[in-house]
């Protein structure tokens, strides 16, 4: 029988991964990835949650449909930065991008 | 023809106009207009002289010239018998001189503005005689002064002549300071400078006697100042470096007499203060006998003639004060002819010898026959004898005094009758006979042209008639035409008009004795009183006394003036300009180094920091979300664990 | 048999989430999300949370990661290409996330959970349904207007204008 | 009159500015006939306004009124009465002839006369404001101008000259601003009209009244410049080129006695009769100071300076003794001054042309090489000295008869005052013979005449002075009514 504990160590590791691939990554598209993996493993957590501590009412379930909502809008505004970046600057690289220097 | 006598005046003004204009560069034109000028001017006097002598006047015609609260002061023509009398004298004296100077200058190169000045001089002369109040004299007083400062200089290039020029422009200006303040005072006492409105005060005692004596001594030192009386009387002597005619006629026969011709327009003033009168007697007694003394040593003829003149002017001065306005302007003009002829005659010795110094002459009667006569005519005429025009107005100077009772300023005339025979003689007899004692003069000299000679027998005919208007047993002559309130006529003194000859003749005898008999030797004469002649011959230091006084004095004070505007005022405003400039560097030095030291010490230290911290700034979003989660780690780590 | 499952679940998660972030190769790394997020799904159904599992397929595995395909399909650039796919920050961030899984996992066991014993509603579809109509009608909402406005936003950012 | 005269008097030189501006920089001889074409306009005008002027009555005519910044009851209020249409005369006649004089300027010949044409905005401005802050502004746009003027086109120490020029004025406009902002707060309600101000002068506490006369009269003092604030003016006159010379001597120093004429005087009349001795006092001094002074000069433009502080020392001494023929000999002094001083600066300018040297001992007897010159020279020289005949004289006489006519000052600083008369015939003679007179100095054989344009400056001059000197009662007539009114508003 798996425990809630399971589901969050689960979460844990699947938030380090994400948050290890926005750090360390080059490509935006593979940062937009690892940001994916981050929704997921905090739906996870949601969903343990709801189903361990409060199961009547689903408030877990209806955060994470809120969540994945968010997360499409996400996806969809970052993607369209991402086609812009390339196609004004021919490049995809985060690091190329810092232009936010002083 | 009276109601237009400023018609008189203005004719010269004209012909000045119309020589500048015009004529500048025509002798024949300039001379032409000019004389044409001043004959005209000439022949109207004649008719006004005849007008007054019908009625008296004074005829008054007004004219507005300013007019505000507070101040009126109009100009007008006021012609008495005096002014009448003074327009036949000034016209007569500057035709003679005009004509003359044809003659004279010929040659100059400046001909024509010679001529111009003269107009000039005429103009202001002739306005100054016909002027209706005491603002309008001032007026003309200043303009023959200036006629008088530019023909003084007219040869310019000598420095002597310029030198004389500025002189005489700034001692009678001294003078006239006098004038004004009196003109100030009587206009602030009467409200008015016309002449017949503060006679019409001054007789019903509307004006306070303290008040008239001031105004009257301070309008009289104007007269000193033009007069060349005691102690203005320095520039005459100067003035002579003018060109003769000049001399002739402004300092001998016409501006110079302005200040009698004053003294006796301020008569009602010195009638009724005693104390200005008795001032002016004895300043007019002391020139008298000042100016008789140097001219006893003086070598130079004009010199000698300016002191006779500066002498003959303390006379008129001396009668005036005394009471004696007939006597005085009585002599001026007879005066105004015989002194003219002389200066005239002296001008031609000199165009002729080509000097001044009668030392260097001698003998010239042989050369010049008519200015010879001439000039001892003139002579006999100054040293009073019988019965030339100068021995009626020296009487009637004589009586005057003695009938006011000052017996020892009639002594001391009388001596001065004496002096003047005698260094009048020994200007004639030095100059015109004995031998040459300059052989190289004597042989150029020859007698001058006819423009020359005629007006000297012109003159010399007055010199001896002028007189006889005013012979004391004539009841209907000059004593009845011009006189103070009412004629005058003193009896005959036969006791002084002897005493007066004796003198005159003693004087002539003197001189005889001494240049032409040559029994009394001058020389010696000199060497025996050494100190009185030294005194004499150099003036009575009066020039040396002034220049190591007053104009050392204002020499110093100018110096130390501008020394103290440099060096204090405007050392001052300096100081505080470099005050500030100083201020302004201190602060800028704290600014710099204090408050903009903090200032940009902040900067510094923040750019020195911010040089660190830049690095971290790498505009690269996961170096950012790195240190996020680093913060992450340590604030689970230090908050929780 | 139930652990067994999340173990599976478990490790098929993790291993193609770190190839994810790990793969040269970005179209791979697609590939190994959409396997990821399968992993997910599966998890919901263990969960219970059928309705979640069903939009995760549809939304995610359909949705979003077709669209990520595509947008690495338009750049066209590093399939395959020997370049560097990691910043210069592996190693630290690595170290930085080690440390913090170990502190959410400490965190994590060391929390004593007050767990319900209840059951959940199955289906769930119905449940959620009324309750974004009733409860949560205005999050909903805006939830609606933001995927609009992203929706918009997005076109308009990657118009070529 | 309906036709906004004044206005126009204002800017059309305003206008003759910006089209100078226009201009090519290398068209001289056009940026020069341009400019004096302006000018001449506005002399023109200035005749218009003397012939149109009534000078029977003291009310202030040609007046134009219009609100400008009305919270704060600005308003652009000009007029003009007997003390300001003569001085509008001379304005309009001295930068006329001073820039035809300045024909000679080869140096950035454009920015000098728009410079000329600005500083005549401000003049003319200055002398028709009616308006506190519209004097103000107009008083202190004359500066600047004034500054670059003497500060390019100036002589060896032009800077210093400019800076001392600006500063000391500065502070001086400075003052008049307090004594200005004090009346403003002073009255209730709050105006800054002149003759508004004066219609009030009774509401005035003596004290307040001392106090703004002082800082007022600091103001126009040193414009004037009376003893002791006059040693900016022998350095800003020389190193000045001549035509600045000649406005700055002209018509600037006027304005400080205009000022004191047209404001101190009849908005603080208990002050004004105060202060009346000091006031007399201080014009002799400066009187018998300057021609001291002026004696003891080497330069022959530094004399003519320090003649002036002489002179204007004149003014102050007939404002002092608070007579209407005090007023008026002072207001004459002021017209004569600005045609006497004017022309002696052209003059020097002329001979300094020629010779490059201003040294009274480095010429001599050159009267003989050049008469003409020589002529008009000696012309204006007796007129300083107050030659009956020319215009000096009048105002002399004026101003003494009026002074020692008063009752408010002691008749012993007049009597001392009259020595002025003869100190300034020294310095005058002494100037005319070392430079004209005595030995030719050989130096000088290439001397030339003046030319047509240089007589073209001077003639007019010339006749004025000659005119006002014989027949002073256009000037007298047109002046009266209004100094009368002034007088009576002081001594009541």
């Amino acid at each position: 029988m798996a425990t809630l504990e399971h589901y969050l160590i689960l979460s844990a590791i699947l938030f380090c991964i994400g948050v290890f691939g926005l750090l360390s990554r080059r490509n935006a598209v593979g940062i937009l990835m690892s940001i994916e993996l981050m929704f997921n493993s905090a739906n996870i957590n949601f969903v343990a949650f709801s189903k361990f501590i409060n199961p009547d009412i689903l408030t877990g379930q209806i955060f994470s449909v809120f969540v994945i909502a968010i997360a499409a809008a996400e996806a969809a505004v970052g993607l369209a930065i991402v086609v812009l970046l390339y196609r004004n600057f021919d490049i995809v690289n985060i690091d190329k991008i810092n232009f936010m220097k002083w | 023809m009276i109601e237009y006598s400023y018609i008189i005046a203005f004719l010269p003004l004209l012909s000045y106009a119309l020589i500048v204009f015009f004529f500048s560069k025509s002798n024949k034109m300039a001379s032409g207009v000019a004389i044409t000028a001043v004959l005209t001017s000439f022949v109207l006097s004649t008719i006004v002289l005849f007008e007054v002598l019908a009625d008296h006047g004074p005829h008054i015609f007004e004219y507005e010239w300013i007019s505000m609260p507070g101040l009126e002061l109009p100009l007008s023509i006021y012609i008495d018998p005096l002014a009448a009398v003074m327009l036949m004298v000034v016209t007569i004296v500057s035709s003679c001189v005009h004509i003359y100077s044809i003659g004279y200058m010929h040659g100059d190169p400046r001909f024509p503005r010679f001529f111009s000045f003269l107009s000039l001089f005429t103009f202001s002369m002739l306005g100054l005689v016909i002027s209706g109040t005491f603002f309008a004299t001032f007026i003309f007083w200043e303009l023959v002064g200036l006629t008088s400062y530019l023909l003084i200089g007219f040869w310019f290039e000598k420095k002597v002549a310029a030198d004389a020029g500025k002189k005489a422009f700034i001692t009678t200006k001294i003078g006239d300071l006098g004038f004004l303040a009196g003109l100030l005072i009587l206009y602030a006492a009467a409200g008015t400078l016309n002449y017949e409105d503060i006679y019409h005060l001054i007789e019903h005692h509307q004006i306070p006697v303290i008040i008239l004596s001031a105004a009257g001594i301070l309008l009289f030192c104007g007269a000193v100042g033009k007069s060349a009386q005691f102690p203005l009387h320095v520039w005459l002597p100067d003035a002579m470096e003018g060109p003769t005619p000049v001399s002739a006629l402004i300092h001998a026969a016409t501006m110079v007499a302005a200040g009698v011709y004053l003294t006796a327009r301020i008569m009602s003033i010195i009638v009724v203060s005693e104390s200005a009168a008795i001032t002016i007697a004895y300043i007019g007694g002391f020139t008298a006998l000042m100016a008789a003394s140097i001219g006893l040593v003086q070598n130079d003829i004009k010199r000698v003639l300016a002191y006779s003149t500066v002498s003959q002017l303390g006379y008129m001065i001396l009668a005036l004060g005394c009471g004696g306005y007939t006597a005085g302007t009585f002599h001026l003009m007879t005066h105004a002819f015989f002194k003219a002829l002389l200066f005239l005659g002296a001008g031609s010795v000199i165009h002729a010898a080509h000097t001044n110094d009668i030392q260097e002459m001698g003998g010239l009667a042989k050369k010049m026959p008519i200015t010879s006569k001439t000039f001892f005519i003139a002579s006999l005429s100054i040293a009073g004898i019988f019965p030339l025009s100068g021995f009626w107005s020296k009487d009637e100077i004589f009586l005057s005094i003695l009938e006011e009772g000052h017996i020892g300023l009639l002594i001391l005339a009388i001596v001065v009758a004496g002096m003047t025979a005698f260094y009048m003689f020994r200007l004639c007899f030095l100059t015109f006979t004995g031998e040459p004692r300059n052989k190289e003069k004597y042989e150029h000299a020859h007698e001058s042209p006819n423009t020359m000679t005629y007006p000297l027998i012109f003159l010399a005919i007055l010199a001896v008639c002028a007189g006889w208007v005013g012979i004391p047993w004539l009841h209907h002559g000059y004593a009845s035409f011009v006189y103070h309130h009412h004629p005058h006529h003193p009896h005959p003194n036969y006791m002084l008009m002897l005493i007066g000859t004796i003198v005159a003749v003693g004087g002539i005898y003197l001189a005889y004795l001494m240049y032409y008999k040559r029994s009394i030797d001058p020389v010696a004469m000199g060497a025996r009183f050494k100190g009185i002649y030294t005194f004499l011959f150099n003036k009575w230091w009066f020039d040396e006394l002034y220049m190591g006084t007053v104009i050392r004095f204002v020499y110093w004070f100018m110096e130390v003036l501008y020394r103290f505007d440099q060096g204090v005022i405007d050392w001052f405003v300096n100081f505080v300009g470099r005050f500030g400039l100083f201020n302004a560097r201190f602060w800028q030095t704290f600014d710099v180094y204090v408050i903009d030291g903090a200032v940009n010490g902040a900067g510094i230290v923040t750019r020195w920091f911010a040089g660190g911290l830049r690095k971290i700034q790498t505009g690269a979003v996961q170096n950012y979300a790195f240190v996020v989660f680093l913060g992450v780690v340590l604030f689970i780590l230090f908050r929780f664990m | 048999m139930e652990l067994g499952v999340f173990y599976i679940l478990a490790a098929v998660i993790v291993v193609s989430g770190l190839l994810v972030v790990t793969l040269k190769n970005i179209f791979h790394s697609a590939l190994m999300l959409i396997l990821c997020l399968f992993g997910v799904a599966g998890i919901y159904i263990l969960l219970h949370a059928d309705f979640l599992a069903a939009v995760q397929v549809l939304l995610y595995v359909g949705g979003v990661t077709i669209l990520m395909i595509f947008a690495i399909m338009v750049t066209h650039q590093l399939t395959g290409k020997k370049i560097k796919h990691y910043n210069e920050q592996p190693v630290p961030a690595g170290l930085i996330i080690l440390s913090l899984l170990i502190l959410l996992i400490v965190s994590i066991t060391r929390t004593a959970f007050e767990v319900a014993d209840k059951a959940e509603p199955m289906p769930t579809v119905a449940v959620i349904g009324r309750a974004l109509m009733t409860d949560y009608v205005l999050p909903f909402e805006v939830v609606s207007v933001v995927l609009l406005v992203a929706l918009i936003g997005a076109i308009v950012i990657a118009r070529r204008d | 009159m309906d036709f906004p005269i004044l206005t126009y008097m204002i800017f059309i030189p305003l206008a003759g500015m910006i089209v100078v501006m226009l201009l090519n920089k290398e068209a001289h001889t056009l940026i020069r006939y341009t400019s004096a074409f302006f000018s001449f306009v506005v002399f023109i005008l200035s005749c218009i306004l003397v012939a149109n002027f009534d000078g029977s009555t003291a009310q202030l005519q040609f007046v134009e009124r219009a609100d400008w910044i009305p919270s704060l009851g600005i308003t652009y209020y000009l007029g003009a009465d007997g003390i300001s249409v003569p001085m509008l005369f001379l304005t309009g006649m001295l930068s006329f002839l001073s820039i035809v004089a300045s024909f000679n300027i080869t140096n950035r010949v454009k920015e000098y006369f728009a410079f000329f044409l600005l500083l005549e905005v401000g003049m003319v401005g200055v002398f028709c404001a009616l308006d506190f802050f519209l004097f103000y502004i107009f008083w202190e746009v004359m500066l600047v101008p004034m500054y670059f003027l003497i500060g390019i086109w100036g002589g060896p120490r032009k800077e210093y000259a400019a800076i001392k020029f600006f500063l000391y004025t500065l502070f001086g406009s400075v003052l008049m601003l307090v004594g200005i902002i004090a009346l403003y707060f002073y009255t209730d309600p709050h105006t800054l009209s002149i003759p508004e101000l004066i219609a009030r002068n009774s509401m005035y506490g003596y004290t307040f009244q001392l106090i703004v006369f002082a800082a007022f009269f600091i103001g126009f003092a040193i414009k004037v410049p009376v003893w002791p604030f006059h040693t900016w003016l022998p350095d800003a006159h020389v190193e000045a080129p001549t035509a600045v010379s000649v406005i700055l001597a002209g018509v600037l120093l006027k304005m400080g006695t205009y000022g004191l004429m047209r404001i101190s005087y009849p908005m603080f009349p208990e002050a004004g009769v105060y202060y009346a001795t000091p006031v007399a006092l201080l014009g002799m001094i400066a009187i018998i100071y300057g021609a001291f002074v002026s004696m003891a000069q080497k330069d022959l433009k530094k004399l003519v300076a320090y003649s002036s502080v002489s002179h204007m020392g004149y003014c102050m001494l007939g404002l002092g003794a608070l007579t209407t023929a005090g007023f008026a000999g002072c207001m004459f002094q002021m017209f004569s001054h600005g045609v006497l001083t004017g022309a002696m600066f052209l003059l020097v300018g002329v001979l300094y042309d020629r010779a490059h040297t201003r040294e009274i001992a480095a010429f001599g007897g050159i009267g003989a090489k050049i008469p003409l010159y020589t002529g008009i020279f000696i012309l204006f020289g007796m007129g300083s000295l107050g030659l009956p005949g020319l215009s000096g004289f009048v105002s002399e006489f004026m101003v003494f008869i009026g002074a020692f006519g008063s009752e408010y000052i002691a008749t012993w600083i007049v009597v001392v005052s009259i020595l002025g008369v003869v100190l300034t015939a020294g310095y005058i003679l002494r100037m005319v013979q070392r430079v004209f007179l005595g030995p030719f100095n050989t130096r000088w054989e290439d001397l030339t005449e003046m030319n047509g344009r240089e007589l073209f400056t001077v003639i007019p001059l010339a006749i004025f002075t000659i005119f006002i000197g014989v027949y002073p009662k256009p000037l007298v007539d047109m002046i009266t009514a209004s100094l009368d009114n002034v007088v009576r508003i002081v001594t009541g």
